[in-house]
């Protein structure tokens, strides 16, 4: 009896004290109603802890420099913007429970990220459910493959950047290649693309390995792709194996060429591959060298301009995670000017899809009813390591 | 006389009571982020009354819940959003897919003690945190299972979250109360025993290794339902959500709760779990400590669980016991 | 009639015998000693007889079945039940808890039955209760009842290794040095208590180094030394017997 | 596959395995002395490797910067004993257990405050091209890595043997009680394991860094391989500690050749799950009988 009598006090004591909180809540909520020219409330999903902490930390920085550069200006149709940022800890659960807070407690018109794919589908429902327009800057081709009208997505997917990549190796004579990739969803995703699309252009894969995230030594990975005399080596990952890879390949005096994904277009990856990383090829935006767009453009004007903002603010310049969140704000906000009437999450979402020659860091987005990547191949170029930084590979 | 009386008189109220508040939360308010995480604390209350059975009464220690729960959710997951089965027959396949799981595991695991045994099951759940993201016909592999329907029984579908919490937490105190009443008869006081002198178990006419595998089988069972529950309320499950880390967190809890005590690590279970919304559920902060706590939730969790066993190494069970003035007993103490 | 018999058992760990071809008999309703010097491998037969070691040579049969191979909660509920020198009390159950467990293999209650508290499982547990009052009450343990057993006075914990022992409802008790560490009241009440238990029907084996105990309460003993059975018999007997008086010399001499 | 192939598959196994060993090490040393498994061993790895690059970062020579964070990780080491684990001493070792587990996640979340949550880079110990031996080539850092371990080794192995506070260590081992009697000043002897063993996660968290560079979460990959391996050699002797890191990395290495590269952890795993049930007291441990 006594032990059933303490268990039930704790519930009865989480019980109440979550009806005392759902009360508390809701007089919250109450009161924020009716005030006139409040402002727009935007909000973020963020891998800030966790794995995904290297990727979520850039995002959040950009989202907060540009929120306060257009607060300052003035804001949108005569309104600030508060945007309420949730971490997810890399959690799809937590993720899920931060999407909730954030729709129901916030009453936001929409929700940037998830930083990681899995995030990023794990709060579809939530979003589904209150029609609530989001904008992910996870690079998963799944996030706009499995096409929900409710989300957008601003990295290049794997769909885009694959046959880009696939595209500048053969032009490079660069037929028979060897693959190694991850076994995160970014690696899976990309490896599933290339194995798919080789064929049609014209690539031979002739070996495939993969690794872990985590892993310290691919020698023995590298040792068996050698074995198969490949022209190039192509590694689709993220994260720090890469410089691993880039140095085991060094040490077993591997000359073939390796080429890398847009997840490798991190100044850590030449820090940690030192020497090795000369010659290492990749394709990506043209936010790296922004010169690619040419110096009189309009997209050249963007990136400089926020680069030299960012790299003012934090000390360090953005790197793409901070370019994907930069333009995931960036298309909320354009939106955000373009609504006729009511701003509500159904009036915002058609007006994203509205969007039209929208110059951000990562290319110019036009999304349609039926693309909602808004990206083409022609927003990539493929850069080239010297001399520790980017080039473009010619 | 009435001093007599009053443990027993609140002894049956509180049921009562409780269960009455417990559900009337959903007329009280309509929030759903509330119910969401509210749900999260019943889905791993169910998982932490199955895992105080095997390790605070038991003393077989598992690093591998999270793998159970896994087990359950994918197979609900599976079978609801790719083979149309019914609801309540995938929660009940899940259940015992992760019973059985549990079983397997456990028969060879039966030498093992202490260290080696977290070894063991530690092994098993990175194994199948492999198998989570490589099996991915039925998986999905690193993308997770998409489009799991909600609970439904029948014509009846379950899919507003005040359902859903009322679902979830329907659930956490049947097996509570099924679990209270084990620890209370004959296979919850072997368990004890065996926890106490594995000796004194065998020479008083248990069968440990049966017991031991059958209270694994139970515990991983009851940790398959909570994933199947996970499954159809969160409708979407990916494989980083079941890792060794959630294993450590879960036997944490039961560790700060107290060992042979089903309150302790119920209460321990609903503070770590709420910890991670503390700010959302604090009315009041400002969006800088909001954004700071979220910053420091690691540290403040680790500091937590550091502290609480530094100043009450029973747990919070000891803890309660002292506080409510109850006399020392031994660290077990449940009657 | 014989009870237990034992037939040139041994056991060996590594190049030590520890027992010895040794053979002897158990009569029912009986007490019956076992002693020896230290390292005498009396604590090892006990493990041999109740399962809890493998015999490498010899047999043991109870009560016309044989044990061989029986494992020890097999052999508790064929009826012989044990205490340990040692003892093995659960320290976090109290002391009718701990009786209670020895209810273990009378009982009937599953998980499923106990989870539903089905009207069987509540009739059951009032009845065992009732019984493990009753225990404690023979072993005169009766006011530890609702005490932890980590609380309870060393000379207590014996006497609920013995309620728990005869919780299991035993044909045969075996006693481990149940005298260890008690003072001459306790041991006094302990003789009783055992005699209590005979006269109940319940045969005992007992290892015990208390002299005066067990010449008090044992009709015979045997006597064994370095793993052999040295001596058998009565204990008038048995006390002018020289080979035994020779073993406890030689320990005398070692030890004193 | 050619011999030279075979090789290289076999000094990357004995790379990572000795990496493993030394985290290994440290579980063991603490085991012997407490009987506990200390969860935070991955993080002073972790440690071991942040402080370094911060120092090299603050203008010191590599070899001071590795020196002192091997100190100052070991001081960390020693502090979180005295503080976090010593009051709860008598407590049985789930409670330490866990207390190490909060003790591991403050350590690699206020690494994350400290240094962000980027991986960061270690200058090689002495650079130069890679050795070449029967076609199998070799990073000079390899080299290192292999001899620190077996300088680990030797001195652990002498400490126990002929010294008086690895005697101390072993009476703790066997029976605190007893040690104590015996005049041994158990606190100490516990808390010093606790150093060393931080001493040694950090050492091999420094001698890593060069090669794979280094990040605030990667204490808990670090821990798991360095307990399986400790667990796989048998727990309690520093050489076993060793042969079972070294046999984990072979395992690995060898899946990649023969098997597959994504299975190559499942693979390692099952292996150990296998000598665990067959052999639960590791490759080198000796069976411990229990006294009834």
């Amino acid at each position: 009896m006594k032990m059933r009598g303490r268990l039930l006090t704790v519930v009865v004591v989480l019980a109440l004290g979550s009806a005392l909180v759902a009360g508390c809540a809701q007089g919250k909520r109450g009161a924020s109603d009716g005030t006139s020219a409040k402002p727009y409330r935007i909000g973020a999903v963020l891998s800030l802890t966790g794995t995904y902490a290297g990727l979520g930390t850039p995002e959040q920085n950009a989202i907060k420099l540009e929120a306060a550069r257009i607060n300052a200006a003035g804001g949108i149709n005569g309104r600030l913007i508060e945007v309420f940022y949730e971490d997810d800890g890399t959690d799809p659960a937590k993720a899920v429970a931060a999407a909730a807070r954030l729709i129901e407690q916030e009453d936001v018109l929409a929700i940037i990220g998830a930083t990681g794919t899995g995030q990023t589908m794990a709060i579809r429902s939530e979003i589904a459910r209150a029609g609530v327009p989001q904008v992910s800057m996870a690079g998963g081709s799944v996030v706009t493959d499995d096409f929900d009208p409710l989300v957008f997505q601003t990295p290049w997917p794997n769909r885009i950047v694959v046959p880009f990549t696939l595209k500048a190796l053969k032009a490079r004579g660069l037929t028979k290649i060897a693959l190694i990739s991850d076994t995160s969803g970014y690696g899976t995703d990309g490896h599933d693309i290339i194995v798919k699309e080789a064929a049609a252009a014209g690539i031979e894969v002739v070996a495939e390995q993969t690794l872990n995230p985590g892993d310290t030594d691919m020698t023995a990975q590298l040792t068996k792709i050698k074995g198969a005399a490949p022209d190039a080596i192509l590694m689709w990952n993220a994260g720090k194996e890469a410089a691993i890879v880039a140095k085991n390949m060094q040490q077993l005096g591997m000359k073939t060429p390796l080429v890398g994904s847009p997840g490798n277009g991190r100044k850590e990856f030449i820090e940690g591959a030192g020497a090795a990383a000369e010659g290492f090829r990749f394709a990506a935006g043209k936010v790296l060298v922004p010169a690619a767009y040419g110096t009189d453009s309009e997209p050249y004007k963007v990136a400089n301009d926020f680069i030299t903002r960012y790299t003012k603010a934090y000390g360090t310049p953005p790197d793409i995670f901070a370019g994907h969140a930069y333009d995931a704000f960036l298309v909320v906000v354009d939106a955000l000017g373009r609504v006729e009437g009511d701003v509500t999450p159904g009036s915002l979402r058609d007006a994203i899809e509205k969007t039209s020659g929208l110059v951000g860091i990562g290319g110019t987005f036009s999304y349609s009813a039926t693309d909602h990547n808004g990206l083409t191949m022609e927003e990539l170029v493929l850069y080239r390591v010297a001399d520790k930084t980017w080039v473009l590979d010619q | 006389m009435a001093r007599f009386l009053t443990p027993r008189i609140l002894g049956r109220a509180l049921p009562v009571v409780a269960c009455g508040v417990l559900f009337l939360v959903p007329m009280l308010t309509d929030d759903r982020y509330l119910f969401k995480v509210l749900t999260f604390v019943g889905l791993n209350v169910i998982v932490i009354a199955g895992l105080a059975l095997l390790f605070g009464f038991a003393g077989q220690i598992s690093l591998g819940h999270a793998a159970f729960v896994g087990i359950g959710a994918y197979t609900c997951g599976y079978l609801t959003a790719a083979r149309g089965v019914p609801w309540i027959v995938a929660v009940i396949a899940g259940t015992v897919l992760a019973g059985v799981g549990g079983f397997l595991l456990a028969i060879p695991s039966l030498r093992l003690k202490g260290h080696y045994l977290a070894m063991a099951t530690l092994g098993f759940n990175e194994i199948m945190s492999v198998l989570f993201v490589e099996l991915r016909p039925v998986t999905g592999g690193n993308d997770g299972l998409r489009g799991i329907p909600f609970a439904s029984i029948g014509a009846w579908k379950i899919d507003t979250p005040a359902g859903n919490y009322l679902l979830v937490w329907g659930v956490a105190v049947v097996v509570l109360l099924l679990t209270a009443n084990i620890i209370r008869t004959r296979p919850g006081r072997a368990m004890r025993a065996l926890h106490g002198s594995e000796l004194g178990a065998l020479a008083s006419g248990v069968d440990t290794g049966r017991l031991k595998t059958e209270v694994f089988a139970l515990s991983a069972g009851i940790a398959g339902l909570a994933g199947a529950l996970y499954a159809s309320s969160v409708g979407f499950i990916s494989p980083s959500t079941f890792s060794l880390e959630f294993s450590v967190l879960l036997i944490a809890m039961v560790v700060i709760g107290g060992a042979g005590s089903l309150a302790g690590p119920v209460a321990a279970c609903a503070l770590l779990t709420l910890l991670p919304y503390a700010d959302a559920l604090i009315p009041g902060l400002s969006k800088e400590l909001i954004a700071l706590i979220q910053d420091w939730e690691a540290d403040i969790s680790g500091f937590v669980m550091i502290l609480v066993l530094l100043f009450a190494p029973g747990g919070l069970a000891a803890l309660g016991r002292r506080l409510g003035g109850t006399s020392a007993r031994g660290a077990g103490g449940v009657q | 009639m014989s009870l237990l018999s034992v037939r040139g058992i041994s056991k060996r760990f590594g190049g030590l015998t520890a027992v010895d071809d040794v053979s002897f008999e158990v009569f029912e309703g009986t007490i019956k000693a076992l002693i020896g010097p230290n390292g005498a491998g009396k604590s090892t037969l006990f493990n041999l007889l109740t399962g809890f070691e493998r015999p490498d040579a010899g047999s043991v049969s109870f009560g016309g079945t044989a044990l061989g191979g029986k494992r020890p909660h097999e052999v508790v509920r064929v009826g012989l039940a044990r205490t340990f020198q040692n003892t093995q009390l659960f320290e976090e159950m109290t002391g009718a808890e701990n009786v209670l467990v020895g209810m273990h293999p009378t009982m009937r209650t599953g998980f499923m039955a106990g989870a539903l508290r089905l009207p069987s499982t509540r009739a059951e547990e009032r009845d065992a209760r009732e019984r493990v009052g009753h225990l404690l009450r023979l072993v005169g343990a009766d006011q530890y009842a609702d005490t932890p057993a980590a609380d309870v006075p060393h000379g207590v914990r014996r006497l609920l290794e013995i309620a728990r022992a005869l919780a299991t409802s035993p044909r045969l008790l075996l006693l481990d040095e149940p005298a260890a560490g008690l003072n001459n009241a306790e041991t006094r009440t302990l003789a009783t208590c055992l005699r209590r238990i005979r006269d109940d029907g319940i045969t005992i084996l007992v290892v015990e180094h208390d002299m005066g105990l067990v010449m008090d309460v044992s009709e015979e003993i045997v006597v064994l030394d370095r793993g052999r059975k040295i001596a058998e018999g009565p204990p008038l007997l048995i006390q002018k017997d020289a080979a035994v008086i020779e073993a406890y010399l030689g320990e005398e001499a070692v030890y004193a | 596959m050619n011999s030279a192939e075979l090789l290289q598959f076999v000094a990357s196994g004995l790379q990572n395995g000795a990496v493993y060993a030394l985290v290994a090490l440290g579980f063991t040393l603490v085991y012997a002395s407490t009987g506990i498994i200390n969860f935070a061993q991955g993080e002073f790895f972790m440690l071991g490797g942040m402080l370094a690059v911060a120092g090299v970062r603050a203008g010191l020579p590599l070899p001071f910067a590795a020196l002192a964070s091997v100190v100052l990780t070991a001081s960390i080491g020693l502090l979180f004993e005295r503080v976090a684990l010593r009051p709860r001493r008598d407590s049985g070792p789930t409670v330490l257990i866990i207390i190490t587990i909060g003790g591991s996640m403050v350590m690699k979340s206020l690494a994350r405050h400290a240094f962000g949550p980027n991986e960061l880079s270690l200058p090689p110990f002495s650079p130069g091209v890679p050795i070449v031996f029967a076609g199998a080539s070799i990073d000079r850092q390899v080299l290192w890595i292999w001899g620190l371990t077996i300088v680990a080794v030797v001195a652990l192995t002498f400490l126990y043997s002929k010294t008086k506070l690895g005697r101390a260590m072993r009476a703790c081992s066997l029976s605190h009680d007893a040690a104590r009697l015996m005049g041994i000043d158990t606190a100490r002897v516990v808390m010093i394991s606790f150093g060393l063993a931080a001493a040694l996660g950090a050492l091999g968290g420094v001698a890593v860094a060069p090669l794979t560079q280094t990040a605030f979460d990667v204490g808990s990959r670090a821990g798991l391989k360095g307990f399986a391996a400790a667990i796989l050699g048998g727990l309690g002797n520093p050489i076993a500690a060793v042969v079972g890191g070294l046999v984990l990395g072979l395992l690995e290495s060898l899946s990649v050749a023969f098997i597959s590269s994504t299975y190559k952890d499942a693979i390692s795993l099952v292996v150990l799950l296998a000598v665990l049930f067959l052999r639960p007291q590791g490759l080198l441990g000796k069976s411990r009988r229990e006294k009834v």
